[in-house]
């Protein structure tokens, strides 16, 4: 069987799953259990489509809808079939989660249109992967929008929700159309919407930068990248967690597979000129940054991973950047190397995030409450959760031996082994981008430490969270499944590199050193071994070595004595004497005060005087920056305009008249 | 008397016995009947242009090509269906006592009166009759935009009758000019004012007089067209008028008027070579748009958000026929359609909502998928397909309009993502907290027809997946006509 | 494969050796402040005494803060096995590069902030949030500074760096310096000395890395000491190798080993004597200033590279 | 049939008229004056185009004539009269802007009206670019009246004297529409009267008052 025909088993699975979910409304039980299984076929289907496509030659099909001139072109080839092993990959697993998680939330509620949006949602996301005319590659891209749309205000009740849908969408749409503004500049030199013809066409220096700042921004809109990342923290969390999952652990990612399909493949890097490569870089290395620094300030869990989605944007952002740097200074192994670090970081952030989400949806069933305020001590009540939770954290902080340290290491080793390149502007570029990378990193590793203390471990700082229920066995399956990807992806890279290196070949016909795949398979050499080598596998030995030594000790003096922490005497600890959530980033708050800009008040009330305190309420409230800066004065600017134009309709019946006098004299004043 | 008669006669005939009668429960039947009669007469028009070829009636005073023939089937569509949603519709409107038996016979007769009004205008060849018949649509609206007889309603519509009175009449005047040089042409005659006649001598007209003449036409249709700045009487003939009266005023009147400016263009191409006229109407789409676009947030009445949205939709089809390359005007034709399709169906589902709350207030209007699903799941989906989301064919018109804008004027292209941002914006700001979030207690029990508008939807939304062969070539020969090919 | 061996053996020197350092920097001290001090053997007898003790947990301390302490020394130990210490070519350095060695250090900082968060206490929240910033700052520097030399010998790879320094010979280059004084700058605070942290007191305010392990005792807390010390060697002799490597054994043959060894030996005793002069001479700095210094350390680094890339490649 | 020459002067003349008429419409401050000077005007049009058809020997154009004289001439004057009687409007017709200045403005607007018609080529023997403009003047005028007035009613007369300026053009620019035009506009302005006479007593009832500012919808 074919990888195209694969695809299409993928989405007729898909839209099998959206017809269950509306035929079969009125029993909840078999439309669960249906749609999740649909789901589940589905994403193998994407899973196979993916593979073939990596390994074989790219296969076509038209199906006979769409423009009328112009038939639904889909194609399956090694950029669009990586993305969909990522999407086969994290579907699966949410779509067992989910059969666990929608039980528990449809009993609070109809979850019908989450069945018929769910599906859709996924259509959309394989369908872009596999358009190969824009025609179809913005239906299914804006479907892709909408679906998630009424996903993210599921529960609308809220006011919170709508206004995130609302800037969702809004963001969503303005996105939508610059991409397509994009394809129209193509369209207009290549006179087709096929993207073999987009392909083929020149375009003039100044359309190709308009081109590629269209694109930019439309997908970066959606990626995520920060300045325009405003609606990504409000919307991800509102959305139900295993959607969250999807959003964060893939849609982002198509925005990415966008920016490659449209830049680099249609466009073509031979067009690129030096400062495009820089952009993406400085926007790289500003979301990586920024979206930690943010990330650090939340106090509520899926905020916290929302923004931490803008960080590990912004590290693919790099990588891609890089590689657009040396491809036009054509260093074509070293462009395969960023592409490669991006598409391999972005398959680890797919699968540590999702992991992430699908935790948090898990410890919102638990303690009802996704608040850091009201949590703290699950590992306790929850301790698998908090173990697969706690992988997703070791993960994302890019700590050997799990994933997301071969990504970032990739994308050092990119940064690092720069040649000097012509323009010294882009040779401090590249090199303070490194610095960035690194800094992140830390961030986000001092973020997880926060997350998972606050909300894992310390004592329960609410009655729920002291009665939290442990996952059920479908989530936990659920989790399971990235969490052991994630081990995996970090101990056995060498196994992986060599599939995703067929997409360089296929977009800029360059791939990694032969070394990187003919080397052993426990030796990650991207470029040379005398240059840098990493071998998780030696390393996962030497720690379980060293590890094995000492339990041998620990098993030796086998017994050890319980007694309550040492409280400097005081009578009993209560959970409200615990580092809190602001507390424990107060430090970090305070060295960038600048950038936060924090607004903290202090609520005291005494008992007269001011040394007998009743009680002291401290609370800071961080705001996104470019909200503040950015978001608001447009806000402010339109609604001043439409004011204006609304002067015209509250006019008398002679005003009315004049208007149309007033056009006819400008008319025919034309003639003069 | 042949199918053409058929099709001129029967809204008429029915018309004046609806004139008598027109008060009867009975009466809605008679209604949705001859709508049905006359969509069956004009789908086999429609078959026999298609097979045949353009076809003249009564020595070429009527005569249907690709272009008219299209927009008659559709029209004599939307006025079954709004006949369909009527019934129900006006006999909830009479239960709660806002319309009296009398005001329904003369809402009846009017219906079909405008009806006539439109097919008259669409299938003359004759560019004054068009004008008679427009001139009769409006006056019959009129009325029926009146019928509440409340302040409001009295103020809307004298509003309309005097905006609308004088664009029509400038328009009459810029018909006059074209006579004034066709006559000493074509002899003093009815050829001279014979479209296709016309049209075979274009060349010969003078240019100056022509140009000037389409200044007074663009102004004067503009004006029924509802493009800014004369759109003024628009939102509150749709906000005040019953809600059957505000779907086929979008979905016909505002068609048929830019069917007019565009005839009018066409001539006035073939006899200036500059393509002044095209600039004007492409400058008017734009304004229009951004106008309409920034009006939407202000608005309070879900109707009038609705009528402004239809101006912005009409803005962006003078600015497709305005760029007038073929694929504009196929973008332009296909944008027509699945507008009139959708907006009528919004329309409807706005008046059960208004219905069902009690108000056309949208600030009392709330969580409407909670208490109606139906309802509130349509305003929902048809306003993502108003706005341009795929599946649905706007998006596809949106979508080629796009392309074929900066194919040939790329400056256009930023006002027009601008505009439809903003639009976009505008609509979904009112729509949203509609649909969503917690309704209030008290709510309407009203019998809801849904029905025409899952139909109307159902349509926009094949013709977004996939425009069927017999259309498309319709679509394409009306787009080379348009552009100046023989007729 | 004997490489293997001579790694092995390099590791369990370094581990061995640990103790030893610190206790040589503690005597240093004593005698500078007229002391006469403990004896060098005296943390071997405390880790042995610690060894055998049973170990005190808080009621609710879960498996994490029971695994932590083996995670904590298992990382810093391979951290110590990757360093080459008196033979170049080291078979482990190709393993785990330099960016791995601050990943796994990396590693182990998150697990001794993971189990400090984990009993409850407020200490363990404020040291744990006082390590995690003061990292998020120190390790982009260390890194950073040592990419200035890894930039320099197209490689991140320890011996193959090491290499490079020794055969291009120390010509005084200005990144070099600045990447110097910025890995020694994180040295200090990696290791927690005066001025960044006091190891020696419990002074609760202002404690960073002891406010962590309050909650330790027993074998864990032995572990935790252990990698400590190892961190503390670790450090100094990758200042030593990377910045004045002279000495270093480029074959394997006993002659150059021995010298080698004495060369290594004879620098750390410099450096430990430097150390504890600095740090009779300091005082700790405020908790507050810490972050300008290592912001401080970090923009160095970052200078570093920049001068190197646009001073020196150009030329 | 004489030679051209004559009916074009007779028609310029004729065209002279109509303008003045405008103008003293646009002068005027009591209704009764008005409503003379606007019947004044539909006789001027009956007299044109009867003229039109006898010189240039179209004899649909008598109908027409007719057609003009009775609605005009007599039967909207009249209607318009009673009307006014009924609802006791017959003050002042309270202008917006007033009269001297709207006057001013009158005279820009024949000024600017002749230019727009310089660039016309000559059509025929009898259309002339002279005819053109005055026609548009009138209409430019008959507009300017709409938008200067307050009353309903004036607003009425107003725009039946647009009505009238087509008319015109149509009779003295082309010899008059073809006869089923003709029929159907002026069909089309009596229903428009019809409709205007019974919008008077709606707006009287509901707002009990002509004055168009209260027609405002309240925002």
């Amino acid at each position: 069987m074919s990888g195209m025909s694969w695809a299409l088993a993928a989405l007729s699975a898909a839209l099998t799953a959206f017809l269950a979910g509306i035929l079969l409304s009125a029993t909840p039980k078999h439309q669960r259990r249906l749609v999740c299984a649909l789901l589940l076929l589905s994403a193998l289907a994407a899973l196979a489509a993916g593979l073939a496509g990596l390994l074989s030659a790219p296969g076509e099909v038209r199906l006979p809808i769409g423009l009328p001139w112009l038939a639904m072109h889909f194609r399956l080839d090694a950029l669009g079939g990586f993305f969909l092993l990522v999407l086969g990959l994290l579907l699966g697993a949410t779509a067992l989660y989910s059969v666990g998680y929608l039980r528990q939330l449809g009993s609070q509620r109809n979850l019908t249109p989450l069945y018929i949006f769910l599906p859709l949602f996924v259509i959309g996301m394989q369908g872009v992967m596999l358009a190969d005319d824009a025609y179809t590659f913005m239906v299914f891209w804006e479907l892709m929008s909408v679906a998630s749309y009424f996903l993210v205000t599921f529960e609308h009740e809220q006011d919170g929700h709508r206004k995130a849908g609302f800037l969702y969408l809004l963001m969503a749409h303005l996105g939508g159309m610059l991409i397509l503004g994009g394809f129209a500049i193509l369209y207009a030199a290549g006179g087709s919407f096929e993207f073999d013809a987009m392909r083929a066409a020149a375009l003039t220096p100044l359309w190709a930068s308009l081109a590629f700042l269209l694109a930019m921004s439309g997908f970066g809109m959606k990626a995520g990248m920060m300045p325009l990342h405003a609606w990504l923290p409000d919307a991800h969390p509102a959305a139900p967690s295993n959607v969250s999952a999807l959003m964060s652990g893939i849609m982002i990612k198509v925005a990415i597979f966008g920016f490659l399909r449209m830049i680099w493949d249609l466009i073509g890097l031979q067009q690129a000129h030096w400062w495009w490569g820089g952009l993406v870089l400085v926007i790289g290395s500003t979301s990586a940054v920024g979206g930690i620094l943010f990330a650090l300030q939340q106090n509520e869990l899926k905020r916290v991973l929302a923004y931490s989605s803008v960080e590990n944007i912004g590290i693919i952002a790099i990588g891609l950047g890089l590689g657009m740097i040396f491809a036009h200074y054509n260093y074509p192994s070293l462009a395969a190397l960023g592409l490669v670090a991006a598409l391999y970081h972005s398959l680890n952030h797919a699968m540590f995030k999702g992991l992430l989400f699908m935790g948090a949806g898990a410890v919102m069933h638990g303690a009802h409450s996704c608040d850091m305020g009201q949590l703290g001590g699950l590992i306790r009540r929850m301790p698998r959760t908090a173990a697969l939770f706690l992988i997703g954290c070791i993960s994302i902080s890019a700590l050997p031996p799990f994933n997301g340290f071969v990504s970032e290491w990739l994308t050092f080793q990119a940064a690092l082994m720069a040649p000097q390149l012509q323009g010294t502007l882009l040779s401090a570029l590249i090199p303070f981008s490194a610095a960035m990378l690194a800094l992140a990193g830390a961030l986000a590793a001092a973020c997880f430490v926060k997350v998972f203390g606050i909300v894992f471990q310390g004592t329960p700082r609410s009655p729920a969270a002291a009665e939290a229920r442990e996952a059920n066995a479908w989530m936990q399956i659920g989790m399971a499944i990235p969490a052991a990807l994630c081990l995996l992806l970090g101990i056995f890279p060498a196994w992986m590199l060599p599939l995703i290196d067929a997409v360089p070949k296929a977009l800029i016909h360059a791939e990694l050193g032969a070394s990187a795949t003919g080397n052993a398979w426990l030796w990650l050499t991207p470029i040379a071994q005398e240059r840098a080598s990493y071998s998780p596998l030696i390393v996962l030995m030497a720690l379980l070595l060293a590890g094995c030594t000492f339990l041998v000790i620990h098993y030796r003096y086998g017994k050890k004595r319980r007694t309550e922490p040492w409280s400097c005497g005081h009578p009993h600890l209560n959970p409200r004497m615990q580092y809190t959530a602001a507390a424990f980033s107060q430090p970090l708050r305070r060295i960038f005060s600048d950038l936060y800009q924090p607004q903290d008040k202090l609520l005291r009330s005494d008992h007269g005087h001011t040394l007998l305190v009743k009680r002291l309420r401290y609370q800071v409230h961080v705001q996104d920056l470019l909200w503040r800066h950015l978001y608001l004065p447009v806000k402010r600017f339109s609604e001043w305009l439409t004011q204006r134009i609304d002067w015209l309709h509250h006019r008398p019946i002679h005003g009315y008249l004049a208007f149309t006098f007033v056009t006819l004299l400008l008319l025919l004043g034309l003639l003069l | 008397m042949n199918l053409f008669d058929l099709l001129l006669a029967t809204p008429l005939i029915a018309g004046t016995i609806l004139g008598v009668i027109g008060h009867r429960p009975r009466a809605t039947i008679l209604n949705i009947a001859a709508s049905a009669v006359t969509l069956a007469t004009a789908l086999v028009l429609a078959y026999q242009v298609l097979e045949h070829g353009p076809y003249t009636a009564h020595d070429q005073a009527f005569f249907l090509d690709a272009y008219n023939v299209f927009l008659v089937s559709l029209t004599a569509f939307i006025a079954t269906t709004t006949a369909i949603f009527s019934a129900p519709y006006m006999r909830h409107e009479q239960a709660i006592g806002r319309v009296t038996a009398e005001r329904l016979r003369l809402y009846h007769a009017m219906y079909q009166l405008f009806i006539f009004g439109m097919y008259l205008g669409l299938t003359t060849n004759n560019l004054g009759v068009l004008w008679i018949a427009l001139e009769l649509a409006t006056l019959a609206t009129v009325l029926l935009v009146s019928l509440y007889r409340t302040p409001a309603a009295i103020a809307a519509a004298w509003k309309y009758f005097i905006v609308c009175g004088v664009g029509i009449a400038l328009a009459l005047f810029g018909t006059i000019l074209i006579f004034s040089t066709s006559s000493d042409v074509l002899g003093h005659d009815n050829a001279a004012l014979t479209w296709t006649v016309l049209y075979a001598h274009a060349e010969q007209l003078a240019p100056g007089v022509m140009t000037i003449a389409f200044m007074f036409l663009m102004v004067g249709y503009g004006t029924k067209i509802g493009l800014v700045p004369m759109h003024t009487w628009l939102p509150d003939a749709h906000g005040e008028g019953p809600t059957p009266i505000s779907a086929v005023l979008s979905g016909l009147l505002l068609n048929v008027a830019l069917y007019a400016l565009v005839r009018c263009k066409t001539l006035v191409d073939g006899a200036t070579h500059d393509g002044l006229a095209g600039k004007l109407m492409m400058g008017f789409g734009l304004l229009s748009l951004l106008v309409a676009a920034l009006a939407l947030h202000r608005q309070r009445d879900i109707k009038r958000l609705f009528s402004f949205s239809s101006i912005e939709h009409m803005g962006l089809m003078t600015l497709a026929f305005g760029i007038g390359t073929p694929l504009a005007n196929f973008a332009g034709l296909l944008h027509m359609t699945v507008h009139s399709l959708v907006k009528s169906g919004i329309f409807f589902t706005a008046g059960h909502a208004a219905q069902v709350m009690g108000t056309q207030q949208m600030s009392n209007i709330r969580g409407l998928v909670r208490h109606h699903p139906g309802i509130g799941w349509g305003l929902l989906i048809g306003t993502v397909a108003i706005a341009g989301f795929p599946p649905f064919g706007v998006f596809t018109s949106k979508f080629l309009l796009l392309t074929a804008a900066l194919h040939t004027h790329p400056w256009t292209v930023v006002l027009l993502l601008l505009g439809l941002v903003l639009a976009f914006a505008g609509l979904f700001r009112h729509v949203q907290p509609m649909a969503f979030g917690i309704p209030p207690e008290q709510v309407h029990v009203a019998r809801v027809n849904m029905l025409p508008v899952y139909i109307h939807f159902g349509l926009a939304l094949w013709l977004g997946l996939a425009i069927p062969g017999f259309l498309a070539d319709w679509y394409q020969t009306a787009a080379a006509l348009l552009q100046g090919a023989a007729p | 494969m004997n490489l293997w061996l001579w790694n092995l053996a390099e590791a369990v020197l370094m581990v061995g050796l640990a103790p030893l350092a610190t206790a040589l920097v503690k005597l240093f001290k004593a005698r500078l402040q007229n002391r006469r001090g403990p004896s060098l053997l005296q943390s071997y007898r405390d880790l042995a005494k610690l060894f055998a003790k049973q170990p005190v947990l808080a009621e609710h301390a879960s498996w994490i803060f029971r695994l932590a302490p083996y995670v904590i020394f298992a990382a810093t130990a391979l951290a110590a096995a990757i360093v080459p210490v008196i033979l170049v070519a080291m078979p482990l350095t190709a393993a785990a590069d330099v960016i791995a060695l601050v990943a796994l250090l990396a590693l182990a900082r998150f697990f001794t902030a993971l189990a400090a968060m984990d009993v409850g206490t407020a200490f363990g929240g404020m040291g744990a949030s006082r390590e995690m910033t003061f990292a998020a700052l120190s390790e982009p520097a260390m890194l950073m500074s040592i990419f200035v030399l890894s930039i320099a010998a197209h490689s991140t790879n320890l011996s193959a760096m090491i290499d490079t320094v020794l055969n291009s010979g120390l010509g005084l280059r200005p990144s070099l310096a600045f990447a110097l004084a910025a890995l020694v700058m994180v040295a200090i605070a990696e290791t927690g000395r005066i001025p960044v942290d006091n190891p020696a007191t419990h002074l609760e305010l202002t404690m960073v890395h002891e406010a962590m392990i309050l909650e330790y005792s027993g074998r864990y807390l032995a572990l935790i000491e252990w990698a400590n010390q190892i961190k503390l060697l670790l450090f100094a002799t990758l200042l030593l190798n990377l910045f004045l490597p002279w000495g270093i054994a480029q074959d394997s043959s006993l002659v150059s080993v021995l010298i080698a060894a004495g060369a290594w030996l004879l620098k750390l005793l410099l450096l430990f004597a430097l150390l504890s002069l600095f740090e009779t001479w300091m005082a700790k700095m405020r908790i507050f200033r810490v972050p300008e210094y290592l912001g401080l350390a970090f923009l160095l680094a970052i200078l570093g590279i920049l001068s190197h890339y646009i001073l020196e490649v150009g030329v | 049939m004489t030679q051209p020459g004559l009916l074009q002067q007779w028609v310029v003349v004729a065209a002279a008229a109509m303008l003045l008429i405008m103008f003293a419409l646009l002068a005027q401050r009591h209704m009764r004056a008005l409503l003379r000077w606007f019947a004044l005007q539909g006789v001027l049009l009956a007299l044109t185009s009867a003229l039109v058809a006898f010189v240039a020997g179209v004899p649909e154009l008598y109908v027409s004539a007719l057609l003009a004289l009775l609605l005009k001439g007599l039967v909207l004057p009249w209607l318009l009269w009673r009307i006014v009687l009924r609802l006791g409007v017959h003050r002042e017709v309270e202008p917006l802007v007033n009269i001297s200045v709207t006057l001013l403005l009158g005279a820009a607007l024949v000024l600017f009206a002749f230019y727009v018609s310089l660039p016309i080529e000559k059509l025929s023997q009898l259309v002339t670019r002279n005819i053109i403009a005055i026609a548009l003047a009138c209409v430019l005028l008959s507009m300017l009246m709409m938008i200067t007035r307050r009353k309903a009613i004036t607003q009425v007369v107003a725009f039946l004297s647009l009505e009238n300026a087509l008319f015109f053009t149509a009779t003295a620019a082309t010899n008059g529409m073809p006869l089923v035009v003709e029929i159907g506009v002026a069909f089309d302005v009596l229903i428009a009267a019809l409709i205007f006479g019974l919008f008077f007593f709606q707006i009287r009832r509901t707002f009990d008052s002509l004055d168009l500012e209260h027609l405002e919808e309240k925002p």
